[in-house]
């Protein structure tokens, strides 16, 4: 390997604190690195978390789940019904084989475009010094055939 | 209660009485001193100016030797000691890298296991013993001079508030004495100068004496050897900057504790000062 | 098959700059399912626009992807383009390559890459996309304004004046907020009462206003156009039909030692009071915590002296809920305290004032009457100090932000104080003079040229008392930083601005998003400064960041504007982004087994039941059905559902895969 | 464009390293002189603790030189007063400590610092062949370094009366290791 190793991550955002977060981030030119995929949701409540397993199987070697803070969910609960179902999805995610450390959660309000440039920076140089994710990709691919 | 003690060396020097009176207070109220092997200098207020890395290894040094020792907390009564050996830790604590450069330099693993306390932090632990063995309540008024190192910088230290601390004053009102509000509880008083610049200490240190002075202070109490030394020792330059004759004695904490606690003024290395502080004792009257 | 049109837009420089458009276009242009790939300078420009429609129509295109800016900005400007083209409006879908992508990484290859695999997502969720009809909700034509200051007062009025019914609540006795204790108000130097209190006699009396003071929002549900407000109306323990407003319990009440809110704590108050004498209701109320008979039981000496027996030691508070259409954020300020400076004596010298403490001492109808008078000894200050950016801009110990008004006030205190104490000395400590409002520097330098005030510029390191005097240890930066010391009589403090207490709280219950300081953010920093996220919910004056007077009611206005606009129309359309249970020809009927874990998980009570029967009415089937109306198309329901039977329209599972397999 | 050579970013800068071995970011300071307000000894200084910072904030080599030369850095305390309330959490008492050692390296040290560094000096001569500060042995190098011999001469008799002065030295076992460390960290440096 010659090349430095480029990490693909993707990021699942709620659309109404994150992904506006994000936009400020652009709005104000706070410059990060480019590795991020987002895919906008309408809340994290939303994410059913075999999407997770779905990006590593296609070659994600990180994930980013993002959304309101804490009470700030723009539809009062769902970041909540995330976190709690997260908690057992994770569970499940270990005996599946999945790496849950590549997994960051975090939140990212509106108003915090600095924090969405730092958060991208911290995964993609944390997941960077992890190496590329084949394990699960392989397991997954294998149960395939 | 069992806990290191690093005793620094202006308490084998200088300012003998604040160890004498460190281990008097502390046999007092059973607290039992377990003194750094072999201990070496901290660096004090020298080391920083000519080496930054010399700064962290000698306090390194102490922190690993108590640490061999099978110490989990370090009292260092001197402020100047408590504030070099509690930087070096946190400086060693943030930065892995610079740590395995000290522990070469040092020939000794650090951990950072060790915590460094001051004096206040553990009698302040001990009111409640204080205030039960008080025998000869200090009741007199006194000014609280904290100085520079026991509180700053406090994102380090973390100790009390850094304008305006309270802990001395708390130990004093717990012994019987009157905590006098003053101004220049936290303002330095230039001992780092005291033989190179004798001029700006005369006038930082006037400052202070003068408003404790003004407040009404009997003594004022300090928890430094370097700031007891400059304004004891230092009082004919200050007094002649000030332009009077002030004879406020300047006592550490552990001795106007220890008069309350009923030691002995000898004990307490009373008769040590410059500016005399025998006069304190409880049967004397100012 | 999907016939996709992609319409990459260069944003002048903004994306052309970073990414190579161009290329985004060519290498799309191999997607399968993408028929036509194209690049252009300006893309929601008329001719970008006029672009699209017509390749809808040439290509047949059954899906279109605009890559340009965030949605947020302008996915209403493409979908009624498209629209306007013939195709449903939900067939057209955003790619961010200006916030995402252009705006923050640089320019080279593996941006160029980024953009492209951006545009390759949405082509393949677009594929994916289904034809949607917008929902038609009715609007409940009133407002609520929360928060009777100058901002809500003014919102309230505008919006009466409208034509619509409007609900003003203040949590406080009065209305009339932190300008009613203002002594007068730069740059012009009127008395602040005088210009305030004809409109809160206007709000009062105006037909289409109800007011309710002493009041505070309870909880909130419901969306734009139909919220259902509960508003807690606390016990006065005063009957307002029955009080006259006379005034004599107040004098009678043997309680007076309570620190008066109004005058900042420079005097004090009965119990039973009236917050000011101009007060909007002029009716009293008791403070509950301080009253010596709800402390003991006994007293009850202003049930004794009202002549219209107005008291009312029973009375509860009151929960009213109201159907309204639109909410005006108004909640205004509040000052850091002194007691937040360690260095300037933690607020234990009386004579360390801050800036509405000043007001008050400046105020006619202050507790001096507007004498100069300092609060420790009453003495006339011969020397004052006012220091500003105390807490603001000060990212150790206080606000990183500048509090924007304090420049302004820190000067007409000065003036105000040279005016009527001709032969004092007025300092003050500044970091930089911010007056760039309308006549506003000219003000400033009024203060310094003609009324001889010292500006030093610098911070102030140390306040202390020595011989009764406050000794301000600062330094002249202007002078290679030359420390300076004023021995002064009194000190000003000009402390930062800040958002209202509760007001992370109150924008829970709104759900409205605010800052990390509390202020509620509006929903783009230059094109949306008066909405909120959440639609229906606007903003008007200092909640939303340090405003002054000016600027607050030309904001009010402009919130008033956007609810008139909301309501000048009977029936709004929401987004048809909700979701949908899915129904299949009998025997299924549903994937749904009515598990109804939807249900609870459902912030909305959206979730129904519906039951199938068979032709004979006998029940087959219970399963879950989505109220249209309710749901609000946040898709924790889907994420429950264990056999994938409810979904959300446009964000559905089978394109949100699809996204996820195009990485 | 930004061709003024005095704003150049690379390392050669004196600001670039300050911020490299103090990790204090020099563009924060604002220049609002509440550390000069507070800091006993600043009416003592020729150049204030913020005039330092703004000269050293510039980039220019000069503004560097004059800041090196000044005899404001040796003035200073290190009592932390400043960064303690400085707005923009600046530690200005590190940068002091780097702009004394430079001046040093680079022989700029302004001459009224001879005293003080003859203090420091001494002071760590004694620590490097005992292990720990030689009170006596310490004042008698100090006024051979200062020159200043008949300073305080008073006092040592006094303190002598009252114990605060051993004649001899406390000799620690660990000296070979202490001189260790003296070579790995200040080398051969006096």
């Amino acid at each position: 390997m010659t090349e430095p190793f480029e990490p693909k991550i993707t990021a699942f955002v709620c659309n109404w604190c994150t992904y506006a977060g994000a936009d400020l981030t652009g709005t104000s030119r706070i410059k990060y690195q480019s590795n991020v995929r987002v895919l906008r949701l309408p809340c994290t409540g939303r994410i059913d978390f075999m999407l997770l397993a779905k990006a590593f199987a296609r070659g994600a070697d990180g994930i980013i789940i993002s959304g309101c803070h804490p009470n700030d969910c723009h539809y009062t609960s769902g970041n909540y019904h995330a976190r709690r179902r997260w908690m057992i999805y994770r569970n499940l995610m270990d005996f599946m084989g999945i790496d849950t450390a590549r997994i960051t959660f975090s939140w990212v309000s509106a108003a915090e475009g600095a924090k969405w440039a730092e958060l991208v920076n911290e995964v993609t140089t944390g997941i960077r010094a992890m190496g590329p994710y084949t394990e699960y990709k392989q397991l997954a691919n294998a149960g395939v055939e | 209660m069992r806990i290191g003690y690093y005793p620094g060396c202006s308490l084998l020097g200088s300012s003998r009485e604040f160890d004498e009176s460190v281990r008097a207070v502390s046999k007092a109220i059973g607290l039992e001193l377990v003194e750094v092997p072999d201990w070496n200098c901290c660096g004090a207020s020298s080391a920083h100016v000519l080496d930054h890395r010399l700064s962290l290894a000698l306090p390194a040094k102490i922190l690993a030797q108590a640490e061999a020792a099978g110490l989990t907390e370090v009292l260092a009564p001197c402020a100047a000691c408590y504030n070099r050996l509690a930087s070096a830790r946190a400086a060693l604590e943030a930065d892995p890298a610079a740590a395995a450069d000290v522990a070469a330099i040092i020939e000794m693993p650090v951990t950072g296991r060790v915590k460094v306390v001051n004096v206040l932090e553990v009698l302040d632990r001990c009111q409640a013993v204080i205030q039960e063995k008080t025998v000869a309540p200090f009741v007199r008024k006194v000014a609280c001079y904290y100085g520079c190192l026991l509180v700053r910088p406090p994102k380090v230290l973390g100790f009390d508030r850094a304008e305006n601390p309270q802990s001395m004053d708390r130990l004093m009102t717990a012994a019987g004495a009157e905590a006098v509000e003053w101004n220049f509880k936290t303002e330095c008083c230039g001992a780092a100068f005291s033989v190179t610049r004798t001029d700006l200490v005369a006038r930082m240190s006037g400052k202070i004496v003068a408003d404790a002075v003004r407040h009404g202070a009997e003594a004022i109490v300090v928890a430094c050897p370097m700031c007891q030394s400059n304004l004891d020792m230092r009082r004919p330059e200050i007094n002649a900057h000030l332009g009077g004759n002030s004879q406020i004695p300047v006592v550490f904490i552990t001795q106007a504790l220890g008069l309350a606690l009923g030691i002995a003024p000898a004990e307490l290395g009373l008769q040590r000062h410059m500016v005399p502080a025998l006069a304190l004792q409880p049967s004397a009257t100012v | 098959m999907s016939r996709i049109g992609v319409f990459i837009c260069h944003c002048g420089e903004n994306i052309g700059g970073t990414v190579d458009c161009g290329k985004v276009a060519e290498v799309t242009r191999n997607v399968p399912g993408v028929v036509h790939s194209v690049d252009y300078k300006y893309m929601c420009s008329d001719p970008g626009q006029n672009m699209i429609k017509e390749a809808i129509r040439e290509h047949r295109l059954t899906g279109v992807v605009v890559a340009a800016c965030s949605p947020r900005m302008h996915e209403p400007t493409f979908r009624n383009a498209v629209a306007e083209a013939g195709l449903n409006p939900y067939l057209c879908e955003m790619a961010n390559l200006r916030e995402h992508c252009s705006w923050v990484h640089e320019k080279g290859d593996v941006t160029t890459e980024k953009a492209a695999d951006l545009v390759r997502v949405m082509v393949e969720k677009v594929k994916r996309n289904h034809p949607l009809q917008p929902i038609q909700v009715p609007v409940t034509k009133k407002a609520l304004v929360l928060g009777g200051g100058i901002a809500g007062i003014q919102a309230a009025l505008d919006i009466a004046n409208a034509g619509h019914q409007v609900v003003l609540v203040e949590k406080s006795p009065s209305i009339g907020g932190h300008m009613s204790q203002l002594s007068e108000t730069f740059p012009t130097l009127d008395c602040s009462q005088c210009i305030l209190t004809p409109r809160m006699v206007e709000a009062a009396r105006h037909p289409n206003i109800t007011l309710m003071t002493y009041s505070e929002l309870e909880s909130l549900s419901g969306f734009i156009g139909n919220f259902k407000a509960t508003i807690r109306r606390k016990a006065r323990q005063v009957d307002e039909k029955l009080c006259t407003g006379c005034g004599l319990c107040t004098t009678k009440c043997p309680n007076k030692k309570i620190p008066d809110e109004f005058n900042e704590g420079l005097s004090t108050r009965g119990a039973i009071y009236v917050p000011f004498p101009q007060a909007v209701p002029n009716k009293p109320v008791i403070d509950k915590l301080n009253c010596t008979f709800f402390k003991t039981g006994k007293c009850k000496v202003c049930e004794k002296m009202c002549p219209t027996k107005a008291i009312r030691f029973d009375q509860q508070d009151e929960l009213v809920t109201l159907d309204v259409g639109a909410i005006v954020l108004a909640t205004g300020f509040k000052l850091m305290a002194t007691d937040k400076f360690p260095e300037y004596g933690y607020g234990k010298y009386k004579d360390v004032l801050d800036g509405m403490q000043f007001e008050r001492l400046a105020s006619a109808s202050g507790p001096t009457a507007g004498a100069m008078k300092r609060p420790s000894d009453g003495r006339e200050p011969e020397t004052v100090v006012f220091v500003s950016c105390s807490g603001s801009r000060d990212r150790a110990k206080g606000v990183p932000y500048c509090s924007k008004v304090c420049c302004m006030y820190t000067a007409k205190h000065a003036m105000l104080y040279k005016h009527k104490m001709h032969h004092g000395k007025a300092y003050v400590f500044y970091m930089d003079i911010r007056s760039s409002g309308k006549d506003y520097d000219e003000f400033v330098r009024r203060a310094i040229e003609e009324d001889d005030v010292s500006y030093i510029r610098g911070r102030v390191s140390r306040i202390y008392e020595e011989d009764g005097k406050l000794v301000v240890m600062g330094a002249d930066t202007l002078q290679n930083g030359r420390p300076v010391e004023i021995r002064a009589d009194m000190v000003v403090l000009a402390t930062a601005v800040q958002a209202q207490d509760g007001s992370e709280q109150l924008a829970q219950k709104l759900h409205v998003s605010y800052d990390p300081y509390k202020f509620f953010a509006e929903a783009h920093p230059k094109l949306k400064p008066v909405e909120t996220n959440t639609a229906g919910i606007f903003l008007a004056g200092a909640c939303q960041a340090p405003r002054d007077i000016p600027e607050t009611v030309a904001q009010a206005s402009g919130a008033a504007a956007k609810v008139a606009a909301l309501f000048s129309k009977d029936e709004l359309t929401r987004e048809p982004q909700i979701a949908v249970v899915n129904r299949l020809p009998a025997p299924t009927f549903s994937y749904c087994v009515g598990c109804f874990l939807c249900q609870s998980a459902c912030p909305y009570q959206a979730i129904e039941q519906e039951e199938i029967k068979g032709r004979d009415g006998s029940l087959i089937k219970t399963i879950a059905k989505v109220n249209p109306g309710l749901c609000q198309g946040c898709g924790t329901c889907v994420a429950t559902c264990r056999t994938k039977a409810i979904d959300i329209q446009g964000f559905s599972n089978e394109q949100i895969f699809a996204e996820i397999m195009t990485l | 464009m930004n061709s003024a050579p005095h704003h150049s970013s690379h390392g050669e800068t004196l600001k670039a390293k300050v911020e490299q071995a103090t990790g204090v970011k020099l563009n924060h300071c604002y220049q609002c002189g509440k550390c000069a307000a507070g800091c006993p000894v600043a009416q003592d200084m020729d150049l204030t603790s913020c005039q330092i910072l703004r000269l050293v904030q510039f980039g220019d080599p000069a503004w560097d030189r004059q800041a090196l030369q000044s005899e404001g850095i040796w003035l200073c305390l290190a009592c932390e007063t400043c960064s303690t309330r400085c707005p923009q959490e600046v530690e200005v008492p590190k940068v002091m400590d780097y702009l004394r050692s430079e001046a040093v390296r680079q022989d700029l040290a302004h001459p009224r610092s001879r005293d003080i560094l003859a203090f420091h000096r001494a002071f760590m001569d004694s620590v490097r062949e005992t292990g720990r500060l030689y009170e006596i042995g310490l004042v008698a190098d100090y006024k051979l370094r200062s020159r200043h011999f008949l300073k305080d001469v008073m006092l040592a008799p006094k303190m002598y009366v009252r114990g605060k002065l051993p004649l001899l030295p406390h000799l620690i076992q660990g000296r070979d290791a202490i001189k260790r460390i003296f070579k790995r960290t200040l080398g051969s440096k006096p």
